[in-house]
């Protein structure tokens, strides 16, 4: 029997953490337990999943069948490289962003109730990364979308919370159901929702067809299932990740979230729906799966979507008022650019510039760290500057509060440096990756859209600055606020995005070699590979 | 063309067919009412019908044939306190896909789960705007 | 002779074609009453379908939470909110 | 390089139509006209200044690079902010189900291919 190993033991110990805080909420009075609390928590989850991407890089694939039960039956998780990575930033940025709201909710009563929904969001955004079955990230979307919706509406006396907290919710839902009927196609099909064993089935279904013995007479054509579940996922995944069309929702969600929310939800959040879709279309239904066609099509219109969101969001960005509307188009902007270097991997591309294909990817997920790590802490620098401006989310309002400040400027610049993509930070190697990978590829177009998304956010990104740190104006600085706490926070992140710039080297070595894992045949071989051990390891352990 | 053609299409293929489709057909009437109905209230109770068909549809997914006119086949309940394996192999021959089961309870609980949260959103966007239609409740934009 | 599996197969076809007309009418209808009985009629043929798809503990379930809390929960929301959709 | 002079026309001819269409352009900008300028439209807000100077209904025409921006703007910023981010959920519906169509689309022109070959 496989006992308690860390990857197995990280999720269940939160949702612990998690649901018994509403008990101790009846319990105990003093509010500064709860800080500590949930921060103990935070950062137990933090070593945990720092530990697990460490033995992942060191010992290879993790697998954790839950309960012993051997993976097709019972629930499996599967790290490879790139949910372990994924993994542990998460974990780190959700413990500063637990810590920063130690001050911000310092005078609020009911915070037993806001750190059971944070912890939730942890629950379900660690488990989206970690779990190797499709069923159970359907249920970790779920428990994640519940704690997202319940935290945006979080000030539910306020007409905008709850409002956008509904629109977020109700199509929310949508997806997530659709993501369940694409499922449904799938089983039929497969008879299995594991994610290696259908990486698996795909790649060798065309020579061992091994049909759903209980609905193999409506079900059974592979092309058909294999066309309505990646539509009705790759739908409900855009959704999660709000790439163009299905963005409406995150500039409404996220400014009005609490601020440590907003930073979660923008950060970290949206990369969970990134992550499904790349599983979905490089794991699974990988390069060398049966239905190459159908994956070309839908990542070519990836890329146009990619670049249509990274417009919109950008030129959104250029005329907001409200400094955490402007950060939320931002977010709309970054996802673009993220899903135009994951959107790299056709089969024409893989099958004649192998390079370009690497850079890509690679690209993109180092762009996806980068922008969790500058729009975390240009959303917390957000919280800092309405504090100080008296709670006025207007740039009017803010005007030049931060010269007063300059360690929240020095941080604020650091941010905007590094989702600019100014050199020595991470954001501009990740670019040039991405930029790169497409004149490598024979489409420079595409490298011009990028370079012209980075030139319109630059009128966004210079306004924010303009607006809260060299602007004159006679802001109310109320004098009372003490925010050294969060800028020790913001400044450590800070100082986390300058270090994704100066190490870029061995950064984009550790990428290559985590585009290695997940999206070559012989990453995918591994994936499932490293599952069947563990199910022969089980077999034999149960014959004995 | 040899995928067009369902197995023993018989009049009880047909029939089955025929209520998949309904289902289908379910799925797509309440998208349509999430998507373009004013009412809140009334994209909730759509929001219903779609999780529904879906669990629907994932139970037709795991539903065996009946393996003759006169034996149907079982729910995947195995009747019997201490089964040998006669009983088992017996048994694997006509029950039904007991997995879709599992995952409709859990579907069905969380879908609980959401709606109840929408109803509650909702009627506090009642309490706040005064109205239930989405073209009045616009207060964020641009 | 009829075989009883014609039977069933045929009341799976009445059930989807009933929940059909239901959901048709539940999504189009303008008093929201009516479309939550409408809704009500569709859960009780999804009812029939499940029973008759071999998954009773399903129904077992459904029974209490679409046909009965479910249309609660929404009349209960009509009653504190709006009866009537307006066209659209 | 040496061009033959039927190539050097087209091109020159091409330059010079162009010059004038962007002149065309700048002066359509700049030239303020008031009345075309509904009331209730909101300017777009670029680049930090005060909302108050924004209420002012003619382009600032003191620099030629904002007068190009603000002109160019004004029509994309109208369809962006008030057709497309309207904030009403099932203008947003619309959006999404068009984007849920074009991808059943490409799955179902894939399983068309697929049947047509024969697979």
């Amino acid at each position: 029997m496989i006992g308690l190993n860390s990857v197995g033991v990280l999720v269940p110990s939160l949702v612990g953490f998690a649901f018994i805080l509403p008990l101790l909420g009846k319990l105990i009075k003093n509010v500064k337990f709860f800080h500590i609390y949930a921060a103990l928590a935070s950062l137990w989850a933090a070593i945990l999943a720092t530990y697990n991407a460490y033995l992942v890089f060191t010992a290879g694939t993790q697998v954790y069948p839950f309960g012993g039960w051997p993976p097709p039956l019972g629930i499996a998780y599967e790290l490879d490289k790139l949910n372990a990575l994924l993994g542990m930033v998460t974990a780190l940025v959700m413990l500063a962003i637990t810590i920063y709201s130690a001050w911000y909710l310092k005078d609020y009563e009911g915070v037993a109730y806001y750190y059971t929904l944070l912890l939730g969001l942890e629950v379900g955004l660690i488990g989206c990364l970690y779990t190797g079955d499709a069923f159970n990230l359907f249920v970790m979307l779920e428990v994640l979308s519940i704690s997202a919706y319940a935290l945006v509406g979080f000030y539910r006396s306020k007409p905008e919370a709850v409002e956008a907290a509904i629109k977020y919710g109700m199509f929310g839902a949508v997806a997530t159901t659709l993501y369940f009927v694409g499922l449904v196609f799938i089983y039929a099909t497969f008879g299995t929702l594991n994610m290696a064993d259908l990486a698996f089935k795909l790649t060798f279904y065309v020579y061992y067809p091994v049909p759903n013995p209980f609905s193999g007479t409506f079900f059974g054509n592979p092309y058909v299932a294999s066309a309505v579940a990646l539509a009705l996922a790759l739908w409900a995944f855009t959704y999660k990740s709000a790439a163009f069309p299905n963005h409406f929702w995150l500039p409404d969600a996220h400014p009005e979230a609490p601020t440590p929310v907003s930073a979660a939800l923008s950060g970290l959040v949206v990369n969970v729906g990134v992550y499904a879709i790349v599983r979905f279309l490089y794991t699974i239904f990988g390069p060398s799966a049966f239905v190459v066609q159908l994956r070309d099509a839908v990542l070519i219109a990836l890329l146009v979507l990619g670049i249509a969101s990274g417009l919109i969001g950008a030129l959104m960005m250029v005329v907001q008022e409200d400094i955490k509307r402007l950060l939320a188009y931002s977010t709309i902007s970054h996802i673009g650019l993220v899903l135009v270097g994951v959107a790299i991997g056709t089969s024409s591309t893989l099958n004649q510039n192998s390079l370009a294909y690497v850079l890509g990817l690679a690209g993109g997920i180092y762009h996806m760290v980068n922008h969790t790590l500058g729009k975390a802490l240009l959303f917390l620098v957000s919280g800092i500057l309405i504090a100080l401006a008296g709670g006025s989310r207007k740039l009017d309002d803010i005007g030049g509060v931060g010269r007063r400040y300059p360690l929240v400027s020095l941080a604020l610049f650091l941010g905007v440096f590094q989702l600019l993509g100014v050199p020595p930070f991470g954001g501009f190697f990740s670019k040039l990756l991405i930029y790169s990978a497409y004149m490598e590829a024979g489409m420079p177009y595409v490298s011009l859209m990028v370079i012209l998304i980075s030139a319109i956010s630059l009128l966004g990104y210079v306004k924010l600055i303009y607006a809260s740190v060299f602007k004159v104006g006679s802001p109310k600085v109320e004098q009372t606020t003490k925010v050294s706490l969060p800028t020790a926070i913001v400044l450590a992140l800070g100082i986390a995005c300058l270090v994704t710039g100066l190490a870029t080297t061995y950064i984009t070595s550790m990428m290559f070699d985590v585009v290695g894992s997940f999206a070559t045949p012989q990453g995918v071989y591994d994936y499932w590979q490293s599952f069947f051990n563990t199910l022969l390891n089980l077999a034999s352990g149960v014959m004995r | 063309m040899r995928f067009l053609k369902v197995r023993n299409m018989d009049i009880n293929g047909f029939l089955f067919v025929f209520m998949l489709s309904t289902i289908m057909l379910n799925l797509v009437i309440s998208l349509y009412g999430v998507f373009a109905r004013p009412s809140l209230i009334k994209k909730i109770i759509a929001l219903t019908i779609l999780s529904d068909s879906g669990n629907v549809l994932a139970i037709a997914v795991g539903f065996r044939d009946w393996p003759s006119g006169w034996s149907p086949s079982t729910p995947p309940v195995l009747n019997v306190t201490s089964p040998k394996a006669s009983d088992v192999v017996s048994f694997a021959r006509v029950a039904v896909d007991p997995l879709p089961q599992a995952l409709v309870l859990t579907a069905v609980v969380i879908g609980l789960a959401v709606m109840l949260f929408l109803v509650f959103l909702t009627l506090q966007i009642y309490r706040l705007y005064g109205t239930t239609d989405v073209r009045k409740v616009a207060k964020l934009k641009g | 002779m009829i075989e009883p599996k014609l039977i069933s197969y045929l009341f799976m076809a009445v059930a989807g074609a009933l929940s059909l007309i239901a959901t048709y009418l539940a999504v189009i209808e303008k008093d929201l009453v009516k479309a939550v009985i409408y809704s009500a009629i569709q859960s009780t043929a999804y009812t029939i379908l499940f029973y008759l798809l071999m998954a009773p503990d399903i129904a077992l379930v459904y029974i209490p939470v679409a046909v009965g809390l479910y249309p609660a929960v929404v009349f209960f929301l009509i009653k504190k909110t709006e009866r009537f959709e307006e066209s659209g | 390089m040496f061009l033959d002079p039927l190539t050097a026309t087209l091109i020159l001819s091409g330059v010079l139509a162009f010059t004038a269409l962007i002149t065309w352009f700048i002066y359509s900008v700049v030239k303020s006209n008031p009345t075309n300028v509904s009331e209730e439209f909101k300017e777009p807000y670029l680049a930090g200044e005060p909302t108050s100077t924004l209420s002012r209904i003619d382009a600032p025409s003191n620099t030629l690079f904002w007068g190009f921006i603000y002109g160019l703007s004004r029509k994309l910023y109208h369809y962006l902010r008030e057709r497309m981010h309207s904030g009403i959920l099932n203008e947003w519906g619309e959006y999404m189900s068009v984007y849920l169509g074009l991808l059943s689309l490409i799955g179902l022109l894939f399983t068309a291919l697929i049947l047509l070959r024969g697979g």
